[in-house]
Parts: structure tokens; C-alpha cells; sequence
């Protein structure tokens, strides 16, 4: 199971903050891919340009692989300070 | 006492009893640098009445501890402080307390500026203010990331 | 409020209650900036056990607000507060505190090391350090010289 | 009457933190070659090359002029922060 997280205006957007994947194996960009797929009305947000990810709390790139039991995020850009 | 201290504080804190910790019992490191950010009352053109500073517990700590540590690496430092805050936040309260000590104080400024500098860039931090026009997500800053060039050493 | 305070003090200030007094009433700034010097219980590899802060009253004074009027053409900046101490101080009081407000982290600072890195090179005072070996003149260092350089702009 | 003020280590070197000069008229460098004139013992502290000088409590050339009134001070590079 890969448990994927959501933040900030992309929270807001999607309107929900998590969603768990069953029996997924790639990349985060398939991940991605395989939200959109079952979720059409998240695509304009998830795929926006800025979103970033991060894998098990470490920024990510779409090429990192993604396996089971890993925590996947999506978030846009960060704003503190 | 351990060198660095690292907190994401879901309530208050105050920039003097935090400098006085970091000063404590310490008369080896001469110099001094802090920042302090807050909340102000306004923000690109609108008025803003407070904030909600959300956040991605467990990679927060991480990322905080990297970027210091990412500080010891290249400065010869004394203690590193660091608090930031989460949830609800009222105009003109404290977001964030960098405190740096050293012998040098080229080390102190340049420390305590880089770890303000890579923390806005990299903490998974994110802003939600509210105003008189309702609420909206702060959008990050181009130069944020721009201001990351002058740390680069490749 | 007057946006520049600069003192010379005979006496020990509290570097909490500067920042304070730095803050206070104050929602628009949201970066602020401060750099704290104390005496450091070693100096040149010898053991200090205090020093004494001589300088020139009246020269003093005018050359402080030059330097805070040089970062205040350079930076927008919000309040500066500076001040210094002068005569018989122990290990680890505070010589010099330097805060800084600015709506912008950068020009907090850029304007607080400025500020500081003048002072080191121009500002009239000069240490006289006791420790085991006696009372010595604390010697003006070169790299105070170059770290000037960063700071010219033609 | 031009005053002479002398700072830290040159003030404890030459053992007097001032000096009146009556009648005088030219440059800073003029001020300390009459200085060493009157008073061949401070020689080696007064043309010491790290010496800086201020006029009128700015910091002065050895060119600038010095006139009937002004306050002249030498003294070692400076040290506080």
C-alpha cells in the first residue's frame, strides 16, 4: 500500500488530504498518473506545473521509483519563514 | 548543552526568551546573528489580518535538521536555534527565530542568512492568509529561489 | 516613533529588551535582522577576563549615523536600532547590538552586516583587554579591511 | 589654537590624551611633524604607519588642511564591534 499525501492548496483543491494506493508499483510520476486516471477532476491540479513531491519526507523527482509501504506527497511550492 | 535546537512550536514563542537560551552560558562565541520574521500586515497589496501556517509533520523536522546541518558544513558554528511556527497566527506575531553564535561573525551572518534563505525554499511550510477579502494561499516568490544562487559553492 | 535609534552607553543594555523596543508597534515589518557582539573569553589565543571600550565621544556619535545613514541609502529599510557599550566590561556582557527592520528578509540583512562591518573599520572605539598576562591593545584585524570590499558598489 | 587629541594606544604611548599647538597653520601632517619636533620622544608613536587622523571628528587625509579652531585627533586603527 502506498499512502499518498496531500498539502496546502492542493489540499484545498482536491479537497481531501490522503489517499491510500493498492498494489501500485513505479514512479511518482505514475503515481501521479494513476490518481488522475482514477480521479479525472484532479488532473488540473495535480498535474499543474509547480506541484513538487516528496517520497518517504524527501523532496522527490518524478523519476524516483515508489514502492510498497513508501509515503508519497504532492504539495506546491513552500511558503514559510 | 547540545549545540543545535531544532522546535516546530504549535503555540507562541518569544524572540527574547529564545535569544536568551542561545546566548546562555556561553562566552566563548563572540558573535551573534538573528532573524526574526513575522507576521505582517500586508501582504502583496491586500490586508491581512492573521494566518494559518500549515505543514507536513515528520518531514518538517527532517528538513529543518538537513539545512542546519547543511550550515555546520560550511561555517565554523557555536549553537544553531531554530524555532518556526505552526497553525493559527495573529498580525505581528513570530513565524520564525534563527539564532546563530561563532567566534566569527562572517560565520554568524552568513549561517543564520542561509538557513532563513534555504528554509523558505525548502520547509514544507505553507501559508494560508486571511483578510478582509476572505482567504487565500500565499503564492511563492521567484526570488526565494533565486536568492539560493549565492550559497551555491559548485 | 523615530526610525533611527543610535547610543553610546556607558552602562549594560539588555539585548532582549533592544529587540523589544525594536519591535514594538510594529505590524509592517516583517523581517527584522540582529546582530549581538559580546566579549569573548579568549582573543588571539590568550585567556581575557574582561576589556575596556575607549573612544572618542562626539566623533563617535557622528560616525554612527553616517554608517546607519549609508545602509538607509542603499536598503528600504524599517527601524535601526544600534548600540554600543563603552568603558569596563566583563566576559560575555554584550559590546554591541545592530537590529534591523525591513518588510524584505534581504535587505535586513544585508543592511544589519553593513551596518556591522563599518562599524568594525570606522566607529571610534578601541579595546584594551586584561587578562593573565596583563592589559594589552586588542589589534585592528586585516580581514575587517576586506570585508568591506563586498559592500562597494562602484 | 588647534587641539591635539591622541586615542588608546598611541594616547598611552605618548602618556598625554591631548596637546594645544597656538599660532599654527597647514596640514594634518604638518600638525604631526611640529608635534615631533617639539617633542622628539614620540617620534616612533606618532609617524607609527597604521596612525589614522581625523579633523573635526571625520576622518582626515594627511593633506587636509587644519585651521585656526579645528580639533585634531590621532590615533591606532580602530577596534570596537
Amino acid at each position: 500500500m502506498i499512502q499518498v499525501l496531500f498539502f496546502a492548496r492542493l489540499r484545498a483543491e482536491l479537497g481531501t488530504a490522503e489517499h491510500r494506493l493498492h498494489g501500485f508499483s513505479g514512479s511518482v510520476e505514475e503515481v501521479r498518473a494513476q490518481l488522475c486516471t482514477l480521479f479525472p477532476d484532479w488532473r488540473a491540479a495535480l498535474q499543474s506545473a509547480d506541484i513538487q513531491a516528496a517520497v518517504n519526507r524527501e523532496i522527490a523527482a518524478s523519476s524516483t521509483p515508489v514502492r510498497d509501504g513508501d509515503e508519497v506527497a504532492f504539495f506546491p511550492p513552500v511558503t514559510g519563514g | 548543552m547540545k549545540l543545535d535546537y531544532i522546535k516546530v512550536c504549535g503555540a507562541p514563542f518569544a524572540v527574547p526568551v529564545e535569544y536568551a537560551a542561545l546566548r546562555s552560558a556561553n562566552t566563548s562565541d563572540g558573535a551573534c546573528a538573528v532573524f526574526a520574521g513575522s507576521v505582517r500586515d500586508y501582504n502583496a497589496g491586500a490586508d491581512v489580518s492573521g494566518l494559518t501556517l500549515e505543514h507536513y509533520p515528520g518531514m518538517t523536522e527532517e528538513s529543518l535538521r538537513r539545512i542546519v546541518a547543511g550550515a555546520r558544513s560550511r561555517w565554523q558554528l557555536g549553537r544553531v536555534r531554530l524555532l518556526h511556527r505552526t497553525g493559527p497566527l495573529a498580525v505581528g506575531e513570530d513565524i520564525l527565530f534563527v539564532g546563530v553564535t561563532s567566534p566569527h561573525r562572517q560565520a554568524a551572518f552568513a549561517a543564520c542568512h542561509y538557513i532563513v534563505d534555504r528554509l523558505k525554499t525548502e520547509a514544507p511550510f505553507w501559508k494560508l492568509e486571511s483578510g478582509a477579502a476572505g482567504e487565500r494561499w500565499v503564492a511563492a516568490r521567484r526570488s526565494d529561489r533565486r536568492e539560493l544562487e549565492k550559497w551555491r559553492t559548485d
